[in-house]
């Protein structure tokens, strides 16, 4: 075995061990099950499930594992709909789905794709740059976890007013970590958000998506089948890391000497994840391992009553053999830790040389802790006493379920009645030439609408050298096979303001920008992965929204034809009484026959036709600009996802068939942010005229450049493809209006009835932003 | 169908390399913590040459005709970029390998340039970017050398953008150092127009002496192929480094 | 000119990522005699004429403020070092 | 258990942008008394037993060899700390 550290841990300790044995013989001894968050109802369910009073072991494991964040027991019973509103064709390509700890979808020729996003919210607020750090190199876990070899990274974040004092520190130390992070394993970071809103002061929301690709063959399961097989626990050293509250396991407490303080916040080792990666990729490249789970979320807990209760459903295992940073951890801790950087595996006896050669080669710690049995119990010994004896299951997957009370709540009538238009805020709106203009360049360089690229210089875009696409570009696209140029591409989505002002159609917007981004780069979408993020489910108001987020974004995935692979829950995202908005981010994964074909979003051909695709009515509730008016209510826009479909496909064949150079949708900021985004793309300039669209939409020019109409894009289609692409419009009976030309000489951004913008000064006022806060 | 290549798997060169070409060998080192080996091994097959994985461990080179350490953060870069790394067994026998009368060409990339430094193979080290950040864009360079090993191929005074991404590429050394540097003519890349972490006389890149040892943070690794690599410019303005060190390899075998 | 030395040190509990590189590569170097390694930080502050007391709380605020990260570090010195 | 600990710190000659870094931030939170600030790095190297005079050569050792680049850093100081 390899010592990487020589700390002396094989001291026998003296804990006040309690057996099972002890436990059925002292049924009164009171227990700290509510310091450990357990309800009352819940500890005597454990005792029921028991036939006994649990152990201290035993109550460390199901307090964490029946915690919200593992067991989702306030929105179980609403997220079993992304289960069961999906159709035979939406399953066709899903290799593995809901419940494993990444989804897997087939991009044919034999390869698969797995992804999923996850939050690392409270965390972040705490340490932002350990917090972000270990939010990357957890859901890189959870991508290894399924046998692929993760391809790439994304962060969509949401911080707090841009010009508050503590919002620095939190960007500079999120970012700084996810890039600390996510460089220093190798992974390409191919997108993100970043919004700015004081709803999120004390609640920053960091989430973090990984992309993984593999061939079908090598799809791993967290399962532990096969008696007689071997539990293997390899990585990191378990230390007493997120387990906080659990020094309140007074029965286990030393004799002796105190324990020594646990850590607040967990420090990650991108290095060692990084070996670790490389490790499990060798294990499945040998198949020397027959079940894999990484730690995560409960830690020791999670990974073996998963395993177990996934497999042939037993599992023994001795807890002393676990290989500690901290040797006064108790058991009760031990099983609780979070400690980073470590997997559990199961190995047939044949494999194990094979399997320490491999850990020997990466210099990666190990230790063997027992082995798969037939009984359907899950048994944890200490020094070869039972200190658990539960049926995994119990632990795993028979949580409690709260079917929790949700009303809509009373002041969301007055919320939607109080429209933009009209409302104070939407005094003195411009429609003079000059103040058009300034209002342009205020839109593009408003905190949510400027550059992002302080933010993405820190990210390494090119490791791998199969990033296709990235910043800024609408997807993230990665080529998964170098010979077919077969890819995928990626883009997540969401809007608080919108899911407050109406959760369940904002969260079918979030959906539909997604997937909107992912065809706007020319890929088909195929499937969509998650997080959602709200205040406490404990508030009907805060449950409604969850319910209605969730309701909406499972039937929108019905109409558009995409299942949910998985995902993650974040609740009590509030700070006193005050939830954040309603934040439901949602990735959307397409697939790219050829990634040659991908489409940016930048002009670049002079003299090339630009498109408006879709019709623009007056939506400006919730929009950017009423947001830097400081105005929010009335109705988001309107859904239609039959557009949305219909524009989808337009857009793939014509990046199929070479049809368009460029493509842009449209989003936050409308049509002002989208042209000048296209414009700033490459440095090359427009000519537009708005005036058909006016006309036929009944709209003014304010609005025909503020509006946040969904299902638009704009694209820039050759001279010689025209009229093919207007053919293929006018046969699909889809809008499509000509509203100007690419212009790369004058390097302006000309629109009738806006005074003329250069792309100096359009740059400058874009770029300027996150360097004036953030240095 | 192709198999996903573990890091450091090298795949042969490519069908339409020229024999002689797919002759010459290419060793690619892998450290932990290694991240652009993949890249480099695309780059020498790209280049027409058959890339060979080398493991930090090994205890011989084989029959490699040159070396290139590519970047990453070798064992995380915790104590200093490549300062574990240069212990590495092998890196004794590349050592040997470019200082005996063959000379071995070797290319450090990035954390390869760091290990370099570290090993005194190349003067001076590498500090923090001056701005303190981990910085990721296209980069202009010049060639200012173009009779070393890995730059034959590029006329001098050449400017080419190639990707940088480090954290501490702000390259120092004392005063002597650099003005001797200069006047051996070893200064082989400067950044142009923009300085992005604060090195020395805007040095992006040096050679030994021989020129067979070339060092530099930018990475050409990352620009060889069209549609991955910088948008400004031509994207395959690296590719120069591993056709150049082929030509000489072939050169000197004829 | 006399300087104001500050030592931090991640705090004992906190995993030090660091460190435990170092520790894995002494031995292969034949430095054997040491089980484990941590890695702080180490700053020199200037001062242009005397240390006061006023002077040194400063750098005692500075110290637990700026220079250090109090969530995961500790300040474990701060004294005067004369030039 | 005795540590040994080993200071490094960036050679007088040498910028270091860290340390300017800070000194720039120091009067903006009021530390307005230091007139440079340079970091280096403090390790703190345990030893299982006494510290013998081998031990304490080897520690030396190691801060000239891996701990310290002397291109750019001095090793300023090598003691025993007892715990
Ligand atoms: N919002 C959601 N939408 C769809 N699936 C979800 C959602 N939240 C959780 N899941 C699924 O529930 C399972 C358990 O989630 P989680 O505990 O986050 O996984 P892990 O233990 O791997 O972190 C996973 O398969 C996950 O994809
Ligand atoms: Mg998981």
């Amino acid at each position: 075995m390899t010592e990487t550290s020589a700390g002396s841990i094989t001291e026998t300790k003296k804990f006040n061990i309690d057996t099972v044995e002890n436990a059925a013989k002292t049924p009164d001894t009171e227990l700290p099950w509510a310091e450990l968050g357990l309800k009352q109802n819940e500890f005597d369910e454990v005792v029921t499930v028991l036939g006994r009073r649990p152990t201290g072991a035993e109550l460390a494991m199901y307090s964490v594992m029946w915690s919200e964040h593992c067991s989702y027991k306030s929105s179980k019973n609403h997220l079993r709909q992304f289960g069961e509103k999906v159709t035979d064709e939406m399953k066709k390509d899903m290799l593995v789905g809901i419940g494993e700890n990444a989804g897997v979808t087939n991009l044919g020729d034999g390869w698969a794709v797995t992804f999923k996003i996850e939050s690392h919210n409270s965390p972040s607020f705490v340490e932002p740059y350990q917090g972000a750090a270990t939010g990357i190199g957890g859901i890189v876990r959870d991508i290894i976890s399924m046998g692929a070899r993760p391809v790439a990274v994304m962060d969509p974040l949401r911080f707090g007013a841009i010009d508050h004092p503590d919002t620095a520190r939190v960007m500079h130390g999120a970012v700084a970590g996810i890039g600390g992070y996510g460089n220093s394993l190798g992974l390409p970071n191919i997108g993100g958000e970043m919004v700015f809103d004081s709803v999120y002061q004390g609640n920053p929301l960091v989430n973090a998506l990984a992309v993984g690709v593999m061939r079908h063959e090598d799809i791993r399961l967290a399962n532990a089948s096969g008696k007689g097989n071997k539990v293997v626990l390899f990585g990191a050293r378990t230390g007493g890391d997120g387990i906080g509250g659990a020094s309140v396991l007074a029965s286990e407490s030393f004799d002796d000497t105190k324990p020594s303080k646990r850590p607040a916040v967990q420090v990650g080792d991108p290095f060692a994840e990084k070996v670790l990666i490389e490790c499990c990729l060798e294990l499945f490249k040998g198949s020397l391992v027959e079940g894999i789970q990484d730690l995560g979320a409960a830690g020791i807990s999670c990974a073996t009553s998963e395993l177990a209760s996934n497999g042939d459903g037993g599992m023994e295992v001795e807890l002393t053999s676990v290989l500690l940073r901290d040797p006064t951890l108790t058991p009760g801790e031990i099983l609780m830790s979070e400690s980073q950087e470590r997997m559990m595996a199961v190995v047939t006896p044949e494999n194990v040389a094979a399997f320490e050669a491999v850990m020997d080669k990466w210099a990666v710690e190990y230790s063997w802790l027992g082995e798969v049995t037939d009984t359907g119990r899950l048994i944890i010994t200490w020094e070869g006493e039972v200190i658990v004896d539960v049926d995994p299951r119990t632990v795993a997957h028979d949580g409690p379920v709260y079917d929790r009370p949700y009303a809509r709540p009373e002041w969301q009538d007055a919320v939607q009645a109080d429209a933009f238009t009209g409302s104070v805020q939407d005094a003195g709106r411009p429609s003079a030439p000059a103040d058009l203009a300034a209002a342009v360049t205020e839109l593009i360089s408003s905190p949510n609408m400027c550059s992002k690229s302080w933010i993405t210089k820190q990210y390494d875009r090119y490791v791998g050298g199969n990033t296709a696409m990235a910043f800024p570009d609408d997807a993230g696209v990665v080529r998964v096979d170098e010979e077919t140029g077969l890819g995928v591409a990626l883009a997540t989505d969401a809007n608080g303001r919108y899911t407050y002002l109406d959760p369940y159609h904002g969260a079918q917007l979030a959906l539909a920008e997604a997937y909107r981004n992912v065809a706007t780069s020319g890929a088909v979408p195929m499937a969509v992965s998650d997080c959602l993020n709200f205040g406490s489910p404990e508030d009907p108001a805060v449950m409604w929204q969850l319910a209605e987020a969730i309701r909406g974004l499972s039937d929108a995935c019905m109409v558009l034809g995409i299942p949910v692979t998985g995902g993650n829950v974040s609740l009590y995202n509030q700070t006193g009484t005050t939830p954040i908005h309603p934040s439901p981010v949602v990735a959307v994964l397409g697939k790219l026959d050829d990634v040659a074909r991908r489409t940016p979003s930048g002009w670049r051909e002079d003299g090339q036709a630009i498109y408006l695709l879709g019709t623009t009515a007056a939506e400006l509730d919730g929009s950017e600009w009423s947001n830097m008016r400081g105005h929010l209510g009335g109705l988001p826009p309107k859904v239609d996802l039959a557009a949305e479909r219909a524009l989808g496909e337009i857009l793939i064949n014509a990046s199929r068939d070479g049809m368009v150079d460029s493509a842009h949708d449209l989003s936050e900021g409308g049509l002002a942010a989208a042209l000048v985004e296209s414009a700033l793309r490459y440095g090359v300039g427009a000519r537009i005229a708005l005036q058909d669209v006016l006309d036929r939409d009944g709209v003014d020019l304010f609005t025909a450049l503020f509006s946040e109409t969904q299902g638009r894009a704009v694209v820039a289609v050759p001279r010689s493809e025209e009229i093919r692409f207007t053919d293929m419009c006018t046969a699909r009976g889809f809008a499509h209006t000509r509203i100007g030309v690419v212009d790369a000489e004058g390097g302006t951004l000309e629109i009738n009835g806006v005074e003329t913008l250069s792309l100096e000064a359009l740059r400058e006022a874009h770029e300027a932003t996150l360097p004036k806060y953030f240095g | 169908m192709t198999e996903l290549p573990l890091i450091g798997e090298a795949t042969a060169a490519g069908a339409g390399a020229e024999r002689s070409l797919a002759g010459a060998k290419i060793g690619v080192v892998t450290f932990p913590g290694t991240l652009d080996d993949r890249d480099a091994v695309r780059a020498v097959r790209l280049a027409g040459a058959t890339p060979v994985a080398l493991w930090h461990a090994d205890t011989t080179l084989g029959d490699v005709d040159a070396v290139v350490i590519p970047g990453g953060f070798s064992y995380g870069d915790y104590l200093r970029a490549g300062a574990i790394a240069r212990f590495a067994p092998l890196m004794s026998r590349i050592i040997d390998a470019a200082n005996s009368d063959a000379k071995l060409p070797v290319l450090g990339i990035c954390n390869g340039f760091q290990i370099l430094t570290e090993s005194h193979m190349l003067p001076g080290s590498m500090i923090k970017n001056d701005q303190l950040k981990f910085m990721c864009r296209d980069q202009l360079l010049r060639v200012e050398n173009n009779t070393t090993s890995w730059t034959g191929d590029y006329a001098a005074g050449q400017e080419i953008t190639v990707p940088l991404k480090n954290q501490d590429g702000q390259y120092i050394a004392d005063e002597k150092t650099l003005d001797a540097l200069e006047a051996e003519g070893r200064v082989v890349f400067r950044y142009v127009g923009f300085n992005p972490n604060g090195s020395r006389r805007d040095i992006a890149g040096i050679a030994n002496a021989a020129g067979n040892v070339v060092g530099l943070m930018p990475h050409p690794e990352h620009a060889v192929e069209a549609g991955f690599g910088p948008e400004i410019g031509s994207d395959t303005e690296g590719l120069g480094f591993f056709t150049s060190v082929l030509n000489k390899i072939v050169g000197d075998n004829k | 000119m006399p300087r104001i030395v500050v030592d931090v040190m991640p705090k004992p509990e906190i995993l030090d990522p660091q460190g435990k590189a170092i520790v894995g590569a002494l031995p292969r170097l034949g430095f054997t005699a040491f089980s484990s390694v941590r890695q702080g930080k180490r700053f020199e502050l200037t001062v242009d004429g005397e240390v006061t007391e006023e002077i040194l709380a400063q750098a005692r605020n500075a110290a637990e403020t700026l220079l250090s990260n109090p969530v995961i570090e500790d300040v474990v010195n701060v004294e005067v070092v004369e030039a």
